[in-house]
């Protein structure tokens, strides 16, 4: 069965809970979101306010779920929902939104305007509205096991060289270790140094961990494409093998979805809480400098500043953690305007970069994060999420900007101590 | 009608029908967004979902600066106007009282001067929040029927009540009249637009702050 | 030959009054009251709040204009057991203490008076005589010939002038006038003198309640307070204005109208002999000293009198089923129980029906209903209320002043005793209680500076006010003696609403019709007692028996049912 | 002019002759110049008038044969008849011995029955389409039999009282707006004057009763400019009920201090503060209570510590309870708020249970989307 108008509004309808309704009972127009979104700020189009992006969602609820929209809809009255006009959104709720949330941050009635957004792909993606790119990955996520077509034996390839670099052996498919790392394909194949760096992090603090053969992907397309059975079947395999593997806890590398995927909706798509704790790779390791256990010896001389990969600070939880961490390797820190839960996105996340056809506006809304740069005007920027930092990097390249990105587990390593 | 009759009306049976539709209206607008229930979050929490989620009702009154800094003529004005009009509505003694008759107790009210001129204040903030919802390119391009309605049906008992205190233009039970029934009106429509937010402005922040306070995140 | 004469409309009265008569000869045999227009005020009172019942009782009349609105209050108070401050009481009193003063001598002069004084005679009165005449009555200082001969001149001026406005087309030099023409300019003098007195002390109203006619009331006390140091309470200003119309009060009353009164009287001797009707009186008490529910404190005490025996006074309960009842026999109402039940107000019904000749009509049906009043009797007698039936009461009950000064009343006319029950009596037994009140004011008046001076200043108490305080049931008579008689308003109070609401009123009693056995009530009896005329066409004989009552025909049919159910159907409330 | 004369047969008698104005029956029943004078500029500083309208009022009146009055009382309590005597400037016996010829006036003339009845028909005979009129009470409708006089009709006595008046000055609120009779659920079927009489001009002159000065001012007003004064919206001359009592309080301040006394007897009653709290109804009420006072100016409902009823608006007596504040509803709204939430729960409940069956109905027809079904 292929996606179809009448399974989108269905989907539509499945997605609107009681908070859902209280969010759109609330909105009074106010407008207010838009300044917060890059999307808005860096184009100046009003049709991209981000409660505008909610539009069919909102027409569902109030035709199905009020008193006065069923009045209304009885009486052909209200407006519909048809694929015109998720044909017109398709732009707006895929291209024009990282579902970074800031605008859930700012809106006076406290719509959570992101998790309204979110809930629109769903009805989109059912009703086949979902960017081809987007299809694109999470058809290799299924199929493959990978967004980007990762499989295990380029995984284990990368092992290897890590393993030759560093000389430590890296753990595979061991049972009942503390921790089960997961990676996601971007750093994989772009960024194998996060490897040897977890792994030199563990060896110094003495933890046992593994990488499953099986499942080592931690992104997850269903997520970003507004699937939640594909999302749901992705976590799945995690869990699966975490259970096998009997480990304690599973690590969300460098990734800011992969880490919301997770470890925050991971346990709602499968439908029970697991067995196992989710932790991001940030949290380990402020956990283990606070037992002690992870010691640096020497500190980076140039000026710091940390970029929130959304995510994982707003809508993750993790903020002080980046920020102890920095402090250990760095003297000269310095927040960007608005860091920390009121961070602006990269312009990448939420399935943007892996949708071309929303290559130029991605690199648009990058003015927004240069400003925050330019106020600053760091030696290097950390993230802590490879997402952002490729995005970064694309950005910084396309404005002529030459400052180096570093990742901070990696950055971590590189200053660890000699016991 | 004589205008005592009007009058009479106003307070008795038109009083009686507003409220009934405000109530029944609000009453079903609640119903209606608790019954749709939510699912509960299974994933491990990492803050506290009803401490967020009170926390939120409260610091959500509070504009973000970089916001602030934005969209200061929204926020300004909205400010003014939602203010004067709390002001106006809850603290002067004729409301008051008219409160106390139907909760069965009273508070305070200020000098009715302070009163007239936060009525003025209102009366200039809300015709500021028009002039900005037209002017405003993301406002307008969000603004439908029912924004410039609710704004209208607000704007009446402002002035009704403005001129009803002034005597200005028609006879004091009659302006008193016309000031009642565009309260009614206010409260007819309440339930079924926008105005709606001032009570599901509490449950939607309590849902933000809950959703975030649970990942830990001050929202 | 028989004939049947009309008055209509009975005038110098309040409301609307229509007196038939039936004549063999010049001779009265039969005569028929009636009350020409209805209200339906009690109708209008039903599910309203009782509070505010006062203002609506009050308008019942005008010319007591406060007798009804205290009445409704008490009713409520006595319904909810609500205990009022003996400041209120005290003020109460005043209000209604100068009410008689006040009424009484609007009523004798400016509508008794012209029954017994021909103006027009006056303009043949010596000034000079006139003085002497007033001087050998009472000290009062506008006495001079000066004044007289000034007046004689205004008022032939008047005359002259040819317009003779509220004065023509009346009986003027009809033989039944009988005072010389000093006695007549001396009277009209004073009729004048009267009407700006009046305005005066009617001030006292306005002073505690606000304004007159119709000053305010509330449940629960008095709506003025006291404080001695507010320029907006009552003060020691404005205490020190009640004690001025107090003496104004008394000197008038002392100087002018009983002197006025005997010495008017003393040419009418013959109406001691006639006009006296049933011989029964009723009183309900009022004045408290103690407050209402203490009989004994009442400065008129209540009671009932039958047959002139004045040694036993039977004892009057409002309460009792079987003693007040209304019967519409002759009144153009319906009862559920039809037409010759009698009910206690408590479960009286207003259900207006109309069954009268057709406007406009020559006659009444006097065989059938004939009146918007009912007939109110006690314990099956038609009683006479008003200022005779107090006088006999207080007489009676061995009231020292009242004793004095009827004995004088007597002695100076050199009439007997019997002479009291007549028009004669009635209307000197007006003068005599006015004396008793303008003397009782000033007591009133000393308990209440008193009391302000110990340092009690509380006139409301509120503890009843809030209707949620109140029981889902009550019912409750408020009782008074208005300056025309016994008034009594009945209250049921239901779900802090009015249920029912009815007023037995002095003049329903006295100017009702005939109840279902045929007894006619007081004005009735009065004018088949006795009565021949002199032209059939100037029945001013009927005029003054009637206006010995002081007739207040609006109070008497007020009153429209409630059959309650049905009118109540239709009400929107 | 031929005056009415007939004493107590018909028959003319002495004085017909010579005075023929006012100012010469004035002088001739002893009035003097200067006390004439002083009538004229009361008269004038009643009506607001400046000192050099006085003469104008002097000639006026000396020059006029005092106007015939006639007075009906209908549906009344004569408290309105009450008020009139207690008018202290001017005064009733200046109005009707000096002023006017109050021809017929149920409760002040001498004559009664047939007498008095000729007396109303010789007035309206010889003055006719000169005279005044002025009635109180109201009119029933229901049924003539409701209130008749002299075995005619109210309805009856006013159209034929009225066809030869000049004018016509309802007093007090039976006359002008049905008053007490009409009140809810009007028993009677009452009417006001205006109701019935609809080509005449009407001077409305309001209040339970009105204030005394105010009735002998509208009349002085007519007899001195032989005009009606300017009125407002519902007939009501403007120089009496052109202004609400509240504006005119000396308790205003108080009440825009938000200083009220809550009860009759506590510290703001003592006070003097606004009564507003107890249902004052001096916001929504025309009248002069406030600048004139009443009963030569002694006091006030308000200064004497009772809020304001209201009197002289039409429909008073249904404006809600007298102690309810303008501002409260005259209904009880909180029980009506309790049964809606009740009944609005029991429907809501059903409306949210419609919405929750359809959201569950959305999850039960789901068909699990795999990556097959993103494509149309």
């Amino acid at each position: 069965m292929s996606a179809t108008l009448e399974k989108g509004i269905n989907a539509f309808k499945r997605q609107i809970d009681s908070s859902v309704a209280s969010f759109f009972s609330s909105c009074v127009h106010c407008g207010l979101c838009a300044e917060a979104c890059l999307f808005y700020t860096e184009t100046g189009d009003p049709k991209r306010t981000p409660i505008n992006k909610t539009e069919p969602l909102r027409r569902i609820w109030k035709s199905e779920y009020t008193l006065f929209g069923r009045v209304g809809k009885m009486l052909g009255l209200t407006k519909k929902v048809d694929d015109k006009l998720l044909e017109e959104w398709q732009e707006l709720v895929y291209d024009s939104c990282t579902l970074c949330g800031r605008c859930s941050m700012v809106c006076p009635v406290g719509n959570d305007i992101a998790l309204m957004i979110r809930k629109t792909r769903e009805g989109m993606a059912a009703a086949g509205q979902a960017p081809e790119g987007l299809i694109g990955a999470t058809n290799r996520s299924v199929t493959i096991g990978s967004p980007m077509g990762v499989k295990w034996p380029a995984l284990r390839a990368q092992i290897r060289h890590v393993e030759e670099d560093s000389g430590l052996k890296i753990p595979v498919d061991v049972e009942d270790v503390e921790y089960m790392l997961l990676l996601s394909s971007m750093e994989i194949m772009n960024f194998p140094e996060f490897i040897e760096a977890v792994a030199k992090i563990f060896d110094k603090a003495g933890v046992t961990w593994t990488i499953s053969s099986e499942a080592f992907e931690a992104t997850n397309s269903g997520i970003q494409i507004g699937v939640s059975d594909i999302a749901a079947e992705l976590v799945q395999r995690i869990v699966d093998v975490a259970d096998k593997l009997r480990v304690k806890t599973v690590i969300s590398p460098e990734c800011g979805h992969a880490y919301m995927a997770i470890r925050w909706d991971g346990p709602n798509l499968v439908g029970k809480p697991f067995n196992f704790k989710v932790r991001h790779i940030l949290e380990v390791m402020d956990e283990l400098r606070q037992q002690d256990r992870l010691k640096v010896a020497t500190k980076e001389s140039q000026k710091l500043t940390y970029h929130d990969p959304c995510q994982i600070s707003r809508r993750g939880g993790v903020i002080d953690e980046p920020r102890r961490l920095i402090d250990m390797i760095s003297d000269d820190f310095v927040e960007m305007p608005d860091g920390g839960k009121m961070n602006w996105c990269c312009g990448a996340g939420g399935g943007v970069s892996a949708n071309e056809r929303a290559d130029e506006i991605r690199l648009k809304v990058f003015e927004r994060k240069k400003a925050q740069l330019d106020e600053v005007k760091p030696d290097a920027i950390i993230s802590a999420c490879s997402n952002c930092r490729i995005h970064l990097e694309d950005g910084l390249e396309e404005y002529n900007m030459e400052i180096p990105l570093l990742s901070l587990t990696e950055t971590i390593a590189e200053h660890l101590a000699e016991d | 009608m004589t205008e005592i009759e009007l009058l009479s009306w106003a307070r008795g049976p038109g009083l009686q029908i507003a409220t009934v539709i405000f109530v029944a209206g609000v009453v079903i607008r609640i119903f209606e967004i608790f019954m749709l229930g939510r699912k509960a979050n299974l994933a491990e929490a990492k803050g506290g979902e009803m401490s967020g989620g009170l926390k939120t009702m409260i610091t959500r009154t509070i504009p973000d600066r970089t916001t602030f800094k934005r969209s200061s003529v929204t926020i300004v004005s909205g400010y003014i106007f939602h203010i004067g009009l709390f002001i106006v509505c809850f603290l002067s003694a004729p409301h008051i009282l008219f409160l106390k008759d139907i909760i069965g107790f009273g508070w305070p009210s200020l000098p009715t001067p302070v009163i007239d001129a936060f009525a003025v204040v209102t009366i200039i903030a809300m015709l500021a929040t028009l002039v900005n919802r037209l002017t405003n390119k993301v406002m307008r391009y969000l603004t439908n029927f029912e924004d410039l309605l609710t704004w209208f049906i607000t704007f009446l008992p402002l002035v009704t009540g403005y001129l009803a205190f002034h005597r200005i233009g028609m006879t004091a039970p009659t302006l008193l009249a016309v000031h009642i029934l565009s309260v009614e009106l206010l409260l007819i429509i309440f339930p079924f637009t926008k105005l709606m937010h001032a009570f599901t402005l509490f449950i939607a922040r309590w849902y933000n702050g809950a959703i975030s306070g649970y990942r830990g995140v001050a929202s | 030959m028989s004939e049947r004469i009309v008055v209509d409309p009975i005038t110098r009265i309040e409301g609307h009054l229509r007196v038939e008569a039936q004549m063999e000869g010049n001779q009265i045999v039969s005569a028929y009251s009636s009350g020409t227009m209805v209200r339906g005020i009690e109708v209008i009172l039903k599910d309203r709040d009782p509070r505010d019942a006062w203002a609506f009782a009050q308008r019942i009349c005008g010319v007591c204009t406060l007798v009804h609105g205290l009445a409704s209050i008490r009713s409520v108070e006595n319904a909810l057991s609500y205990p009022v401050p003996k400041n209120a009481d005290l003020i109460r009193n005043l209000m209604a203490g100068a009410q008689y003063i006040h009424d009484h001598v609007m009523h004798f002069y400016h509508l008794h008076a012209l029954d017994w004084v021909d103006v027009v005679s006056a303009l043949n009165a010596d000034p000079k005589a006139t003085s002497e005449l007033a001087q050998s009555l009472s000290s009062y200082p506008k006495s001079s010939p000066g004044y007289f001969a000034d007046m004689k001149k205004k008022l032939k001026g008047f005359v002259e002038a040819g317009q003779l406005g509220i004065f023509a087309k009346a009986y003027w030099g009809h033989p039944a006038y009988k005072l010389p023409p000093e006695a007549n300019l001396m009277a009209v003098s004073h009729y004048l003198e009267a009407l700006s007195w009046q305005r005066d002390v009617a001030r006292l109203h306005t002073i505690f309640g606000g304004k007159n006619p119709h000053p305010n009331f509330v449940v629960g006390g008095v709506p003025c307070a006291i404080d001695l140091n507010s320029d907006s309470a009552i003060n020691a200003k404005k205490l020190s204005q009640v004690q001025d119309i107090i003496n104004q009060m008394k000197v008038f009353v002392e100087q002018v109208y009983v002197p006025d009164t005997l010495a008017i009287a003393s040419f009418y001797k013959d109406w001691g002999s006639r006009g006296e009707g049933l011989g029964n009186f009723l009183t309900y008490g009022d004045f408290p000293s103690n407050g209402m529910d203490d009989p004994s404190g009442f400065m008129i005490p209540a009671g009932a009198i039958l047959n002139r025996d004045l040694s036993t006074i039977h004892d009057v309960d409002m309460n009792a089923a079987d003693e007040i009842q209304e019967y519409i026999s002759h009144s153009w109402y319906d009862y559920k129980d039809g037409k010759d039940a009698g009910l206690h107000p408590y479960d009286g019904e207003t259900d207006l029906n109309y069954t009268g000749p057709k406007p406009p009509y020559e006659h009444l049906d006097v065989e059938q209903s004939y009146s918007w009043m009912k007939s109110p009797r006690w314990k099956g007698h038609a009683m006479e209320v008003g200022p005779l039936a107090r006088v006999l009461m207080l007489y009676a009950n061995g009231h020292e002043q009242t004793k004095e000064l009827v004995n004088m009343t007597l002695n100076t006319l050199d009439i007997p005793v019997e002479a009291l029950f007549s028009t004669l009596g009635r209307t000197a037994a007006r003068t005599l209680e006015t004396k008793l009140f303008a003397d009782a004011m000033q007591g009133w008046f000393d308990d209440l500076i008193v009391n302000v001076k110990a340092g009690d200043t509380r006139t409301f108490n509120e503890v009843l006010w809030e209707p949620s305080t109140w029981p889902k049931k009550a019912q409750g008579v408020g009782f008074m003696e208005a300056p025309r008689g016994g008034l009594a308003h009945w209250i049921v109070i239901e779900d802090k609403t009015i249920k029912n609401y009815q007023a037995v009123v002095p003049s329903t009693w006295n100017a009702g019709p005939r109840d279902s056995n045929g007894q006619p009530g007081a004005y009735e009896a009065a004018l088949e007692d006795n009565h021949q005329l002199h032209d059939v066409n100037q029945p001013i004989e009927i005029l003054r028996t009637i206006h010995s009552f002081d007739p207040c025909i609006a109070c008497a049919v007020h009153l429209s049912d409630e059959d309650g159910e049905e009118i109540i159907k239709v009400k929107v409330r | 002019m031929k005056k009415d004369l007939s004493l107590n047969d018909g028959t003319p008698t002495e004085g017909t002759t010579g005075s023929g104005t006012l100012g010469e029956s004035l002088r001739s029943q002893g009035v003097s110049r200067r006390s004439f004078m002083k009538f004229c500029a009361t008269t004038a500083s009643m009506m607001a008038l400046p000192p050099s309208m006085i003469p104008l009022i002097a000639n006026a009146l000396e020059n006029a044969m005092r106007p015939s009055v006639i007075w009906l009382s209908f549906q009344e309590c004569t408290g309105c008849t009450e008020s009139l005597t207690r008018a202290h400037s001017p005064t009733v016996e200046s109005l009707i011995f000096e002023s006017i010829s109050l021809d017929y006036h149920h409760t002040l003339q001498a004559a009664s029955g047939e007498a008095a009845e000729a007396a109303r028909e010789a007035a309206m005979e010889e003055n006719f389409g000169n005279y005044l009129l002025v009635v109180d009470g109201s009119i029933p409708l229901d049924n003539p039999g409701y209130s008749t006089i002299a075995g005619i009709s109210n309805l009856d006595m006013l159209t034929e009282s009225a066809k030869g008046a000049a004018a016509i000055i309802a007093v007090g609120t039976c006359a002008t707006y049905g008053g007490i009779p009409h009140a809810n659920p009007n028993p009677t079927g009452a009417v006001s004057v205006k109701d019935i009489i609809k080509d005449k001009r009407i001077i409305n002159v309001p209040g339970c009763p009105p204030i005394p000065v105010v009735i002998t001012g509208v009349l002085a007003h007519y007899l001195t400019f032989g005009s009606i004064p300017e009125l407002d919206h519902i007939g009501r001359p403007k120089a009496f009920y052109g202004q609400s009592i509240h504006d005119r309080c000396y308790r205003r301040p108080f009440y825009d201090k938000g200083q009220f006394a809550e009860t009759f007897d506590d510290e703001g009653a003592k006070k003097g503060w606004c009564l507003f709290k107890l249902g004052c109804r001096g916001p929504t009420t025309y009248n002069a209570c406030a600048t004139t006072k009443w009963n030569n100016g002694t006091s006030f409902p308000i200064e004497s510590g009772h809020p304001c009823l209201g009197c002289s608006e039409p429909d008073f007596w249904d404006g809600g309870g007298f102690y309810k504040a303008l501002s409260m509803p005259t209904e009880d709204i909180s029980k009506t708020a309790v049964y809606t939430v009740a009944g609005a729960a029991a429907a809501g409940a059903v409306i949210g249970a419609l919405n929750r069956g359809k959201k569950s109905n959305s999850d039960k027809i789901h068909i699990k989307t795999t990556i097959d079904d993103l494509r149309k």
